[in-house]
């Protein structure tokens, strides 16, 4: 039976060896999104990304507030990073505006910025974890996250969308008792990570689940233009913290790591090695923080000058970047988020395809996708 | 299932549960008579096992009934030993070492099973059912699950789909029925229930290939294939490491014969091999953490359970843990003297006691472990565990020749 | 406190980028502003892909991180810039050349940049369907981010309203 | 073959150590963190206070119906409206005074940025739960009251080894 084009319908030959499984967006592999492969016995032979389940026009909702209205709605497109999706935007705005924050604003950012990178990454374990049926790495950095959740919660008043780095500073200053609490939990959390380790990284059964699984070689990696872990673990020692220093990342003594295995492992190790790193840079921090006010005096109306900006940053995933139009009211004219989920999900097809089918969820969720900040 | 509005709705509901209530306890305990009572009379031929120079008279292979006082051509014979007593086979087999008993624990051990990989995961676990530290959280559950909707997939076979679960329980049952509790607790005695209890765990790989292919979902069938590629692969492991029991215990195939050739020493120090090749190949067989390929909820939803819900699935989650209990009851018969043990426990708290250590040991690594890959566990299975197993068997071949054994 | 950022010089390797561009492409490209670690140039869609190589080969711009679809209703055109970022090029990598081209609204064809970045791929097929443009040899520009029932102008157009506000709220 | 024992020995004996720790839960319904300081606002310095942003608190006599709380609020959920309010106030001539409505509200604090007065503020208060979605609107006299906590109030202690609710 053949079917006119006209009608806008087609056949697909059935090919009786393969079958193709919609992953989502309903399966619990996936959250707000879906993939559907096709799988030739237990190889995936073909792999289609079909995002935007949870696309809700934040890039053109910001066109009709001002700069600091938009700072809650664009909080929400990536929850476990919310102080790093905005600080780009703040960023931009500033130089739109002509203004330069306080020092004192900048590395408050840099504490709200470094604490979310961890509570993202153990966000982003616990899930690894649960994908690799290993429950007990789901609920230790969950349990864990609070401490974090918490510290977030004394400087920035909210557990999750804190509002804090908005155009012209920071909202409030260091209360007295975050550096007690902090020191104690970073304390706490760096003898957690000897546990994590033992009880995850090193366990054979991950090794044989990680290593040698959807490897990214350097030259791709570099031509699909994939950024954060993604890029690090594929032996590529970039981060925008050392390649263009925002705030005050100049002055930290930190490592960025990079492995040359380029696998799901080593994907996994960098997400590690990171939080002891944004451990260290909140430290020294909170010792060379100067005193000083915290939030430039800035109009809710405040006008820009016409012109573009473009600001990038190391948010937990990779490099996020913002780029702002505008025309010189109180309103940007066009604002672009170029976000890292969206631009790691270019190598998914490529990593899935000629990969187990019980290897689909460990890549999927090593590349730290997340389906709300990719549809924006 | 609409919603209950009125009376008339509520009637309706409780008769179904009822209904299926009905349906279960024959569809589980009338598979359990058939297997018992009416293939034993029906088959009757001899051959040889082991070259043991025994023969085996199938007559005699598996009885719950005193064989001297009834003749087994004459039906009246056995009816006329029925009862309810706590002796008489209904009560066994229902009751005491039986079906009652093994879900009863089954629930206590998915109680214990949850606290203490919450306590291993930071967390508290069940805390409210049943005021004590969520002891009654199971039976909670159960209630739960007997008030929702049974749901049949439109495209399903729903005569397959509908008969996993009872299929499942039945298997699982029959399993029970050879495994003697201590020399006095016990359904069915026979001089092959070793050999029978391994047969019967080859029903298992079909069934769940039957669940997988009969929801007519793609998750499910990937899950029952990969559940039967599981099971056979390690099915083999299995028996191989069990022989070498056997060839221990001097050729016996029989439990009590096994359980009493370890007064002197028990199985697992001569055949430890075979007891670690036993220890992860049963994990396999009850698809438990890193084993549970089948049912890998990552990529597979819930594998060949996704379609089911209700009793039905909470029937199936009993039957996989009466398994498990089976095969933990088998792990402490055939290696740790099942038992046996210093005279003022009685033996069947040293029974209970060590099949409670075993099942916590198959418990325990789900709790820091991740899952394996299929080819991963494959090809454990067919490299590592066969070779062995078979090396146990060599040892033990040795040990017995020598005459240390 | 709310003094203007320094001005700061324009170091080596924007001067270099600056000068290899004018040395190679010559007028056809114009220099839109060139500020620390950012330049942008705007070129015709008919030199998009020379210069794009060009980028990519002469001066080590080996990924592009962003594509920015912007409409002018005024000018009737749509701007689409291409924000390309360097990790192999030495000092490179806090550098970001935007290459800008105008399209006329009415017909919104441009080349697609695939061939010379893959990355683009998905950065490509979102301005697509947002500004209804069209990258004239992308494999496959259907449907991303919007619901597949989407019956309306794309939505990144100024034409576009969000259901429910008014004109000039 | 020893690295596969001895890394799942570690990793058996990592999670067992875990059994005796004292537990992370809270049990909250029974208890609940004790959250101290209101989150307000300076518009003298220009900088807020930090404290915890849970559901407003409105000093009446402050307020002057200015209406910049609701202004701030328009673009981003519109749940601030001002309402009438029978009271005598000299400072606050048309007598408004803003209502809060929670199913909206998402808690950034930016209304309470935008108080020139030092009339509004946030409390600890994050028991908003109601099975009604208009006991969620909070008109100016309920915002007024300080919230009471009367469950039982635990602390997050962390310790080197442990951290736990108490």
């Amino acid at each position: 039976m053949s079917i006119p084009a006209e009608a806008g319908l087609y056949t697909q030959a059935v090919d009786d060896d393969k079958l193709t499984v919609s992953i989502g967006p309903q399966h619990p592999g996936a959250g707000h999104f879906r993939f559907t492969i096709t799988v030739e016995g237990d190889t995936i032979v073909d792999a289609v990304p079909d995002p935007g389940y949870v696309h809700r026009g934040a890039e053109k909702q910001t066109e009709y507030r001002n700069y600091l209205q938009s700072i809650p709605m664009l909080e929400r497109s990536s929850l476990t990073d919310v102080t790093n999706i905005i600080m780009p935007y703040s960023m931009a705005a500033e130089e739109l505006m002509g203004i330069e924050i306080p020092p004192r604003a900048k590395y408050l950012r840099m504490i709200m910025s470094e604490n979310q990178r961890i509570l993202s990454h153990l966000y982003w374990m616990a899930i690894q974890g649960i994908f690799l049926g290993h429950s007990t790495s789901f609920m230790w950095p969950m349990g864990d996250r609070e401490m974090f959740i918490d510290l977030g919660q004394i400087l920035g008043g909210a557990r999750v969308t804190y509002s804090f780095a908005i155009p012209g500073g920071v909202r409030n200053d260091l209360p007295e008792e975050f550096k007690g609490r902090a020191i104690k939990t970073f304390n706490h959390f760096e003898r957690r990570l000897v546990d994590y380790e033992r009880i995850f990284y090193n366990n054979p059964l991950f090794l044989k689940r990680t290593q040698g699984v959807g490897v990214l070689p350097r030259k791709e990696a570099i031509s699909l233009g994939v950024v954060g872990q993604t890029l690090r673990a594929s032996n590529v020692k970039s981060d925008v913290r050392i390649d263009e220093p925002y705030n005050f990342y100049k002055e930290m003594d930190f490592e960025v790591p990079s492995f040359d295995t380029c696998d799901t492992w080593a994907r996994c190790m960098v997400h590690l090695i990171e939080m002891r790193q944004s451990m260290k840079i909140m430290r020294q921090c909170l010792d060379k923080m100067p005193s000083g006010p915290v939030r430039a005096k800035l109009s809710p109306q405040q006008r820009t000058i016409v012109g573009e900006a473009y600001t990038r940053i190391e948010a937990a995933r990779g490099a996020m970047s913002f780029h702002i139009i505008s025309d010189g009211s109180t309103k940007p004219y066009r604002v672009k988020i170029s976000v890292p989920s969206m631009r790691n999900l270019i190598a998914l097809p490529r990593l899935l395809i000629g990969s187990h089918v019980a290897d689909m969820p460990a890549i999927y969720w090593s590349l730290d996708y997340w389906p709300v900040e990719a549809d924006k | 299932m609409a919603a209950i509005t009125n009376f008339e709705d509520f009637a309706k509901r409780i008769l179904k549960i009822v209904f299926w209530l009905l349906i279960i306890l024959p569809m589980v305990i009338l598979p359990l008579f058939y297997i018992f009572y009416v293939l034993p009379i029906e088959i009757s031929c001899n051959f040889n096992v082991l070259n043991c120079s025994q023969k085996i008279d199938w007559s005699l292979a598996l009885y719950m009934f005193d064989p001297t006082k009834m003749n087994p051509l004459d039906p009246t014979s056995y009816i006329s030993q029925l009862g309810l007593g706590a002796t008489s086979p209904l009560f066994k087999v229902s009751t005491f070492p039986g079906l009652t008993f093994a879900a009863l624990l089954s629930s206590m051990v998915i109680w214990y099973e949850r606290k203490l990989l919450a306590k291993m995961q930071y967390r508290v676990g069940p805390l409210y059912a049943g005021r004590i530290e969520g002891i009654l959280q199971s039976f909670a559950d159960l209630f739960k699950l007997l008030f929702k909707e049974i749901v049949i997939p439109a495209k399903a076979d729903a005569l397959f789909f509908i008969s996993v679960p009872f299929a499942l329980m039945a298997a699982s049952g029959a399993l029970l029925a050879v495994i003697p509790i201590s020399p006095t607790n016990y359904i069915a005695l026979s001089p092959y229930s070793l050999l029978i209890a391994i047969a019967i765990l080859g029903f298992f790989p079909i069934i769940t290939v039957l669940a997988g292919w009969a929801s007519s979902n793609k998750f499910s069938f990937i899950g029952g294939i990969r559940a039967l590629y599981q099971m056979i692969s390690y099915e083999i492991p299995l028996i191989i490491s069990v022989l070498s029991v056997v060839i221990l215990a001097g050729g016996s195939l029989d439990l009590m014969g096994i359980v009493n050739a370890q007064s002197k020493i028990w199985f697992i120090i001569p055949a430890l091999l075979a007891a670690i090749v036993f220890y992860l190949t049963a994990m396999a067989e009850v698809e438990r953490i890193p084993f549970d390929i089948p049912e890998a909820d990552s990529e597979l939803v819930a594998g060949w359970l996704t379609e089911y819900t209700s009793m039905v699935f909470g029937v199936i989650n009993l039957a996989i843990y009466i398994k498990l209990y089976a095969l933990s009851s088998l792990f402490t018969l055939l290696f740790l003297g099942g038992w046996q043990g210093p005279a003022p426990i009685p033996a069947l708290a040293w029974f209970l006691i060590k099949t409670l250590i075993v099942m916590t040991i198959f418990i325990i690594p789900r709790g820091f472990n991740p899952r394996v890959r299929l080819d991963q566990l494959i090809g454990l299975g067919w490299l590592w565990l066969i070779g062995l197993s078979f090396a146990n068997v060599f040892i033990a071949v040795i040990l017995r020749a020598s005459g240390l054994l | 406190m709310s003094a203007p950022p320094a001005k700061t010089e324009l170091r080596q390797e924007e001067k270099a980028i600056l000068e290899a561009l004018s040395s190679k492409l010559g007028s056809r490209i114009t220099v839109a502003y060139s500020k620390p670690n950012r330049i942008k140039i705007i070129v015709s869609p008919i030199d998009l892909i020379e210069v794009a190589t060009c980028a990519r080969d002469d001066l080590h711009f080996d990924q592009c991180a962003n594509v920015t679809g912007t409409d002018f209703p005024k000018d009737k055109q749509i701007e689409v810039t291409y924000h390309l970022g360097s990790i192999e090029g030495a000092g490179l990598r806090r550098i970001i050349l935007a290459i800008a081209c105008r399209v006329p609204s009415a017909t919104p064809e441009l080349p697609s940049l695939i061939e010379v970045y893959p990355s683009v791929n998905y950065h490509e097929r979102e301005q697509a369907e947002m500004l209804g443009l069209v990258f004239k040899g992308h494999p496959n520009l259907s449907r991303f981010l919007l619901p597949e029932d989407w019956n309306d102008i794309p939505p990144m157009l100024k034409a576009y309203r969000l259901p429910g506000r008014l004109e000039g709220e | 073959m020893t690295n596969i024992i001895s890394g799942t020995f570690k990793a058996f004996v990592a999670g067992v150590r875990q059994l005796p720790k004292r537990r992370m839960t809270m049990r909250y319904p029974d208890a609940q963190i004790d959250l101290k300081g209101y989150y307000t606002y300076d518009p003298k310095l220009g900088v807020a206070k930090a404290g915890y942003k849970g559901r407003h608190i409105l000093w009446l006599d402050k307020c002057t119906g200015c209406q910049l709380c609701s202004i701030a609020c328009e673009n981003i959920s519109q749940a601030i409206e001002m309402v009438k309010v029978n009271r005598a106030q000299p400072n606050n001539k048309k007598s408004i005074f803003p209502q809060v409505d929670y199913a909206k509200c998402v808690f950034c604090g930016l209304c309470v940025d935008a108080c020139p007065f030092y009339a509004l503020g946030m409390t600890q208060d994050f028991n908003l739960v109601s099975t009604t979605k208009k006991a969620l609107v909070y008109p100016p006299e309920k915002l007024a009251i300080p919230p009471n906590v009367t469950r039982t109030k635990v602390e997050f202690k962390i310790e080197p080894d442990d951290a736990f609710h108490d």
